[in-house]
């Protein structure tokens, strides 16, 4: 407690003499006293740090990960809280994927390689964890390994292409695993192909996404627990975690999750020329709405936040910066689109699709449902900017592409034998069929509550009905929206598949959009290609595709890619199994000046846009620097 | 046997309605949120299932609804299937069996959006805010609208005609409208007053002079917000009651027999609270869902945000521990009025020994 | 008749009847002077207000005015139909427990006392999001009607049972009336102006909770309402970018139909009180 | 008046009270209105029951009428018990009432003609429109009303007296074996009183109807019962003919209430109220 006084006494001011002055105040004062006391249970965490606070100098503040109240912090759970989660602040991955030059940048691992059968990485000699051992190659086989074992762990999915994890040492020899090793381990990781199913572009997205975590110290609290991961996942990790990153998790509460630097972290010398962070606390404020995250960043409250924030350039009065500082703000890596069930009428029908595809006004949702953050839309599924660019032909989409064109529109529903009837006040009656019975209303899923979406759903729908499309908005809870996707039980829904840029893009954006494995009948979950889209079961399947999201991968002849790519894109677009309707980034990256300079910019590209700790904005621990006022 | 004792027979009568009243509270806590087809195992496996395939997501899948108690288990332990293989989910009724049982042991279970943290937990977390919020603007709302309203009904004049319409405007402005109003003008605009959040996010709850002078600050709004509406509705009802109590036999009679001015006023004020006190056990009722606007426009710590995003995502035990929770605070605070009612008003005291 | 010119004379009742008929008016005959349209895009998102649209457009750039008039319209409906909903209920139960008395009277009460110990509010959150599809404005407005009756059901209960000793239900007792016909044809005239005051307010209270189950983001899907414009304002952060026009009109519209309707109340009570305090 | 025979005339009457209670409340406040009270009725006489007010005779008279439920002891009606019979309204056919407040005994928001018109309801079988109306007519001719007289008015529009006579065209419609009169005088003026009173002698003598008279007033109980009851702090302390009963008093009570008779030639204060 003696900490707390010295540091009261730090206090402005004003606001000590607001409450000697004001008899009220103390009286709510007494009462938060007594509060606070009731609340010491729940924070004993927080009282670690005495009340102390955290100096703003020396603090960020970064939002948009975090919605609720965290929970554990197990890395072994599927859904971790913020920092454990997406995050290199406490585990790390073996590379991070720079989504500007499309290169890996070295973490955990010094290097990597592809060859023909298998994708082997190099661990850095001086990655340790934070007890002093060795990241060893021991722990990436058992990592991953896990996922061999526990079918319900995020990497199991990566087993369908592996045949192998194995650990070699520099003479390229498998050693007997020793827990306690701090010599002569490890440090080359084979990954071998599965021949059947050779797919290098999953293995190097899961390079760059599954956080490595010390064997050591998993394998027996593991076994403690009887092998039983049900039980194991219990456990909250919330204290003295061994991890190899550069922050340790500090306090968490439902207000707010702390990280601090950990100031013996191995990279510090291996990684940044003898450099500690400049930043000793790393905030996660919770708030309880999207916009509280806006208020919060123009006050200067938060230093960078991940969440939309719309019409930014009137919040840059206030100091709030983007990537860009001018139109369209951001770089855009997602595309939110309407997936189709291809098992429902009249959306069976492609004249139905490209009509729908045809009506949208992709300007009204670009310019009001997202501030226009981002390039106009241009048709099929390969963006025409950034690194996928050279994938794109401008050619093919003028020919093969749908645009915003109602007439066009109009023509496809003639084309597919619909007639809308209007009514007197020009409001869509309803849509018949060539046999003059009526199409049933394509209702649009969104979940309710999401801004962005709902707005984007409300513009589609009013574009599709103006043209003779019987559509409606249909908003669900979110509890209620994922079942609907997976299970299909949806005519259109809201959903932007596969997001994060991976050296995978953008053939996994068409993988999951129309690969047909795991095909399963509506009522039961697929987690890819939910529109149930080219059944392979069902007549007018199309092998061509599933022939080409297989050789894509392995494919090293970039002649030969590319014809892939635009063969696969013409199929897309001629078909129109679903409509994208905009581009968006991955994750949105505001920043506030206020506090910290050298943040990462268009202007000062020396990182991706990202917030810090989100993959490789890791980095930009090191360099910002706290602005003095 | 026990008609000697009418006072105490009255409060056992009471007590007994109430425990019925809550009986059915209870059932109607449990059933209510169940009554949509939602299944929060679909929101966690949303959560989790991304990249996971079929048979690892159903397996996954599997373990949460073994967890909740939503599928029916063999003597074994192992999950119960029905001929297409599927798991047998367990009926209304034996989860409404386990529920009692559960809450008995005084358990609330474990939250299904927060797994694995305990239902218990998380009220404990944040209903000392939801009380330092709204106990306070309630209790002093309710004390300074009530000894407004007198003023206004015995003073009458300029005092009365400017209080009374202030009043009820006051109580017609909905509570959330007069928040955002605060939020918008002093949060946002002027930046007088912090717009969200209930401390500095540099602070953690200590008790500590900063970290109270933090809250303090933060409270302001909130306060406002829900403070001059509690004061509005309660002069308004204590204005007419005062009114009413002028008007009676024995006000005219006393200062007939020229009683004390003060006498009088203190036997009206009196006369006139007793009804105002019910209004005060209802007002406490209502803490829980005031407390959830409030919360969410300020982003302000407590348990109305956990109730929201609870019901949001249909996890049904944190849901029930707080409608409990909300339940047993209302069922108590009106037995105590109640009671207190029967002891200080002499008139439903002889009722009592009617028994009329 | 003597009634109506007491009530005219009444500044409190011209008050609140001029705001709360001009609010009417508004919602009516709106859409005959103004191009009432919730669905072109006629600008960007919250452009200020101007000579064209007076104020402004939300965050799609639909005209505000247009979709205040929807709001509006939405808004007195649901307060309206919950207003007659919780009405009808509460009067009917209170009517009949507070006639019948004894055993029947206990139940009803405790299942009142229920319905009131249970925050309504959380019973219509509970209620408007276990309902997945067509949560519609009629649905809302009947569920708020199921939840918020409560009140005028005491109130109602204790004037019928006042009631019940008095002699002309005795003698509509020993002229064969049963219990149906003795509470609707001898005790419900008495307090028609009682019940009246009890609709009033029930309305208001309608119209709020509307608004804030609408606030929460479990407002109907299927239409435009006041407690949904002010909703989209703060979610599409109205409040961040100083758009006032896209939540101010919306608020003020509630405040004053509310407004409006506790004066009316409060003036009535003054006209209508000497004769129910017998 | 109407010749037509009295739909429930020619029946033989028998009303019984054996150790009749009714209490109020319980605990240490009980109030017991009615206090073991037993008596038969067995002629066709004008039966008065009198007594201070809250002696609980109205909660007997109301008893009788099947409007309040005895806590106690039985009460029949024609060999029948009261509260058993199928249907209420076979015994409201056979005992009716006249209430003291005639204000306050018809509805406000109804014509008088339709409330009149209503009592029809416990006919076993309702007449034909037109002869309910001949019927009203009568009725109202019976007690000296013109039917135009009252054509469409409320309640509230007509004065005490005659409102209180239409009380008792409700008696000429029903024509019930017993008629209880709950001070059917106390709320009238002097001239109106001695009218009901006389309406009261008609019923019995024309229609052959027992009445039970309820009143404080013991002078007007003699004026035109046959019997006299002297109810106190619910129980009857003294029954018998009006001349034993005045003539010679057995109980306090009785003295006590003759001496409350105002008396023109004696000045009260001579009475020693004022002791």
């Amino acid at each position: 407690m003696t900490e707390t006084c010295s540091v009261a006494s730090k206090l402005p001011r004003g606001t000590q003499s607001f409450v000697r002055r004001v008899p009220a105040v103390r009286l709510l004062r007494t009462a938060l006293a007594l509060l606070s006391l009731l609340g010491q249970a729940d924070c004993r965490r927080d009282a670690d740090d005495a009340g102390g606070g955290f100096p703003r100098g020396e603090t960020f503040y970064v939002a948009g990960w975090q919605w609720g109240e965290p929970a554990s912090f197990n890395p072994l759970l599927s859904n971790p809280d913020w920092p454990v989660s997406t995050m290199n602040f406490v585990y790390e991955t073996l590379l991070m994927y720079d989504s500007i030059t499309g290169k890996m940048v070295p973490l955990l691992a010094e290097s990597y390689a592809t060859h023909a059968e298998s994708v082997e990485v190099t661990l850095n000699p001086a990655a340790r964890w934070n007890d002093g051992k060795p990241v060893t190659a021991w722990d990436v086989a058992y990592t991953f390994e896990l996922g061999k074992r526990y079918k319900s762990l995020n990497i199991a999915p990566i087993w369908q292409y592996l045949k192998a994890v194995r650990a070699l040492n520099e003479a390229g020899k498998e050693v007997p695993v020793e827990l306690n090793a701090t010599e002569g381990y490890p440090r080359r990781v084979v990954f071998e192909l599965n021949a059947e199913k050779k797919n290098p572009l999953v293995v190097l997205d899961a390079l760059q996404a599954q956080r490595i975590i010390p064997r050591h110290v998993i394998e027996p609290m593991l076994a403690a627990h009887g092998g039983n991961l049900d039980d194991f996942d219990k456990l909250k990790f919330d204290k003295d975690a061994v991890s190899s990153g550069p922050y340790k998790l500090f306090s968490y509460s439902s207000e707010k999750i702390a990280v601090v630097r950990d100031d013996n972290y191995w990279g510090n010398q291996a990684l940044h020329g003898g450099k500690r962070p400049t930043v000793k606390f790393v905030v996660h404020p919770i708030y309880k709405s999207n916009d509280h995250f806006s208020i919060a960043l123009q006050q200067g409250r938060l230093d960078a936040s991940s969440t939309f924030v719309p019409r930014i350039w009137l919040k840059a009065k206030k100091g709030v910066q983007s990537w860009l500082s001018k139109e369209p703000f951001f770089l855009s890596s997602a595309m939110p689109m309407l997936i189709v069930n291809h098992k429902r009428a009249p959306l069976t029908n492609v004249h139905m699709r490209r009509a729908m595809a045809f009506a949208i006004n992709y300007k009204d949702i670009r310019e009001l449902a997202v501030s226009g953050y981002s390039e106009p839309l241009k048709p099929g599924l390969i963006l025409p900017f950034g690194l996928e660019q050279k994938y794109f032909s401008d050619a093919d989409t003028q020919k093969y592409g749908t645009w915003f064109d109602p007439e066009r529109a109009k023509a496809e529903l003639k084309a597919g034998g619909y007639t809308p009837r209007f009514g007197a006040d020009g409001e869509l009656l309803e849509t018949l069929d060539e046999s003059g019975r009526k199409v049933p209303t394509v209702f649009v899923k969104s979940p309710t509550g999401w801004s962005d979406w709902e707005s984007i759903v409300r513009i589609s729908v009013k574009s599709m009905r103006a043209v003779g499309i019987d559509a409606r908005e249909r908003f669900v809870d979110a509890s209620l929206f994922w079942n609907a996707l997976f299970e299909g039980d949806f005519d259109l829904i809201m959903n932007t598949p596969s997001s994060a840029p991976s050296p995978s893009k953008p053939w996994s954006r068409f993988e999951i959009l129309m690969t047909t494995q795991d095909f399963a009948p509506l009522g039961d979950k697929m987690y890819k290609n939910m529109g149930r889209f080219n059944d392979p079961k069902a007549p007018g399947y199309i092998p061509r595709i599933d022939e080409l999201l297989t050789r894509i991968p392995s494919m090293t002849d970039e002649g030969e890619l590319l014809a892939a790519y635009h063969e696969l894109n013409v199929i897309f677009m001629q078909l129109q199994p679903d409509l994208p309707l905009v581009y968006r980034p991955d994750a949105f990256y505001e920043f506030s000046a206020k506090h910290w300079s050298n943040m990462p910019s268009a202007a000062n590209p020396y990182l991706p846009p990202l917030t810090p700790g989100d993959r490789l904005g890791t980095n930009m621990l090191w360099a910002i620097e706290p602005v003095t006022h | 046997m026990l008609n000697q004792y009418p006072t105490l027979k009255h409060i056992l009568g009471r007590a007994g309605w109430y425990f019925v009243t809550f009986l059915v509270a209870v059932t109607i806590n449990f059933f209510l949120p169940r009554l949509g087809d939602a299944n929060p195992v679909d929101t966690m496996m949303a959560k989790v299932s991304a990249g996971l395939d079929t048979a690892s997501a159903k397996e996954k899948e599997e373990s949460y609804l073994k967890e909740f108690g939503l599928v029916e288990l063999d003597p074994s332990g192992h999950v119960q299937r029905d001929a297409q293989g599927k798991p047998v989910r367990t009926t209304l009724a034996s989860q409404f069996a386990n529920y009692v049982g559960m809450s008995l042991r005084g358990d609330l279970g474990s939250s299904i959006l927060q797994h694995p943290k305990r239902v218990s937990e998380i009220i404990k977390a944040a209903l000392p805010w939801t009380l330092a919020l709204q106990l306070p603007t309630i209790v002093f709302g309710w004390l300074l609208g009530n000894v407004l309203g007198a003023l206004a009904a015995y003073k009458r004049g300029v005092f009365d005609q400017l209080m009374y319409p202030m009043a009820l405007l006051a109580s017609a402005i909905p509570a959330f409208c007069f928040g955002i109003l605060l939020v918008y003008v002093f949060g946002i605009r002027l930046e007088w007053f912090p717009a969200v959040g209930g401390y500095d996010d540099g602070l953690s709850p200590a008790l500590s002079r900063q970290f109270i002078a933090s809250a303090s600050y933060y409270y302001v709004l909130p306060f406002l917000s829900v403070f001059l509406i509690v004061v509005g509705g309660q002069a308004i009802g204590m204005r007419s009651m005062c009114i009413y109590e002028l008007g009676t036999d024995y006000v005219k009679y006393a200062k007939l027999l020229g009683v004390k001015e003060s006498k009088i006023l203190f036997y009206m004020f009196r006369n006139a609270m007793l009804p105002q006190l019910t209004g005060l056990a209802l007002a406490l009722g209502t803490m829980v869902g005031g407390a959830l606007i409030t919360e969410m426009i300020f982003s302000y710590p407590g348990l109305g945000m956990a109730v929201l995003t609870a019901i949001q995502g249909n996890d049904y035990p944190l849901i029930t521990g707080c409608t409990l929770l909300v339940t047993v605070t209302v069922l108590i605070a009106n037995f105590s009025v109640d009671i207190l009612v029967g002891i200080l008003d002499p008139r439903i005291r002889a009722a009592q020994r009617t028994g009329k | 008749m003597k009634l109506f010119t007491s009530l005219l004379r009444t500044p409190s009742f011209v008050l609140g009847f001029g705001l709360f008929f001009a609010t009417l008016l508004f919602a009516l005959l709106g859409p005959l002077f103004v191009h009432v349209d919730v669905s072109t895009r006629v600008g960007l998102a919250f452009t200020p207000p101007s000579r064209a649209h007076w104020l402004g457009t939300d965050h799609l750039g639909v005209d505000m005015v247009s979709l205040l008039i929807a709001g509006l319209r939405s808004s007195l409906y649901v307060g309206f139909l919950a207003g007659t909903v919780a009405t009808f209920v509460g009067t009917l139960i209170g009517l009949y427990g507070g006639y019948k008395g004894g055993l029947i009277d206990d139940v009803l009460t405790v299942g009142t006392n229920l319905f009131l110990v249970i925050p309504s509010l959380i019973v219509l959150i509970l209620l408007s999001s276990s309902i997945e599809n067509g949560r519609s404005l009629t649905l809302i407005a009947l569920i708020i009607g199921c939840t918020t009756w409560t009140w005028s059901a005491r109130a109602v209960r204790a004037q019928s049972s006042s009631l019940r000793g008095r002699d002309h239900v005795s003698l509509a007792r020993i002229n064969g009336y049963g219990t149906l016909g003795i509470v609707l044809l001898h005790i419900m005239p008495y307090l028609l102006s009682y019940i009246f005051m009890v609709f009033i307010l029930q309305t208001a209270t309608g119209i709020l909770s509307e608004a804030s189950i609408s606030m929460l983001g479990l407002g109907p899907y299927d239409s435009i309402s006041l407690g949904k414009i002010l909703n989209e304002a703060i979610r599409n952060e109205a409040l961040t970018d100083g758009a006032w026009w896209a939540f101010a009109p919306a608020m003020v519209l509630i405040t004053v139909i509310v407004f409006a309707l506790y004066i009316i109340n409060t003036s009535l009570e003054g006209v209508f009180n000497p004769r129910l305090r017998k | 008046m109407p010749s037509e025979p009295s739909p429930l005339a020619d029946q033989p009457l028998k009303f019984e009270a054996k150790n009749l209670s009714r209490s109020f409340g319980h605990g240490k406040k009980l109030v017991e209105a009615v206090k073991n009270v037993s008596f038969g009725i067995a002629s066709r006489d004008i039966i008065s029951i009198v007594g201070q007010s809250g002696c609980g005779k109205t909660v007997l008279a109301k008893m009788l009428l099947r409007l309040e439920t005895p806590s106690s002891g039985t009460l029949s009606f024609n060999g029948k018990p009261i509260g058993n019979e199928r249907d209420a309204r076979e015994h409201w056919r056979s005992v009716q009432a006249v209430f003291q407040d005639p204000f306050s005994a018809f509805n406000q928001f109804f014509t008088i003609r339709s409330q009149l018109k209503s009592s029809f309801k416990l006919f076993k079988r309702k007449p034909e429109e037109e002869e309910m109306e001949a019927r009203v007519d009568a009725a109202l001719m019976a007690v000296n009303i013109k039917p135009k007289e009252v054509e469409g008015k409320y309640p509230f529009e007509l004065s005490g007296g005659q409102m209180q006579r239409m009380l008792l065209a409700r008696i000429f419609i029903l024509r019930p074996q017993v008629l209880i009169a709950d001070e059917p005088t106390s709320m009238v003026d002097a001239c109106s009183r001695a009218n009901i009173l006389d309406y009261l002698m008609k019923l019995k003598q024309e229609l052959d109807m027992t009445i039970v008279f309820v009143t404080h007033d013991i002078g007007l109980a003699c004026y035109i019962s046959d019997s006299i009851f002297i109810m106190h702090e619910g129980e009857i302390v003294e029954q018998g003919p009006p001349a034993q009963v005045t003539g010679s008093p057995s109980s306090a009570v009785t003295r006590q209430l003759l001496d409350d008779i105002p008396d023109v030639h004696r000045p009260w204060i001579k009475r020693g109220a004022l002791d």
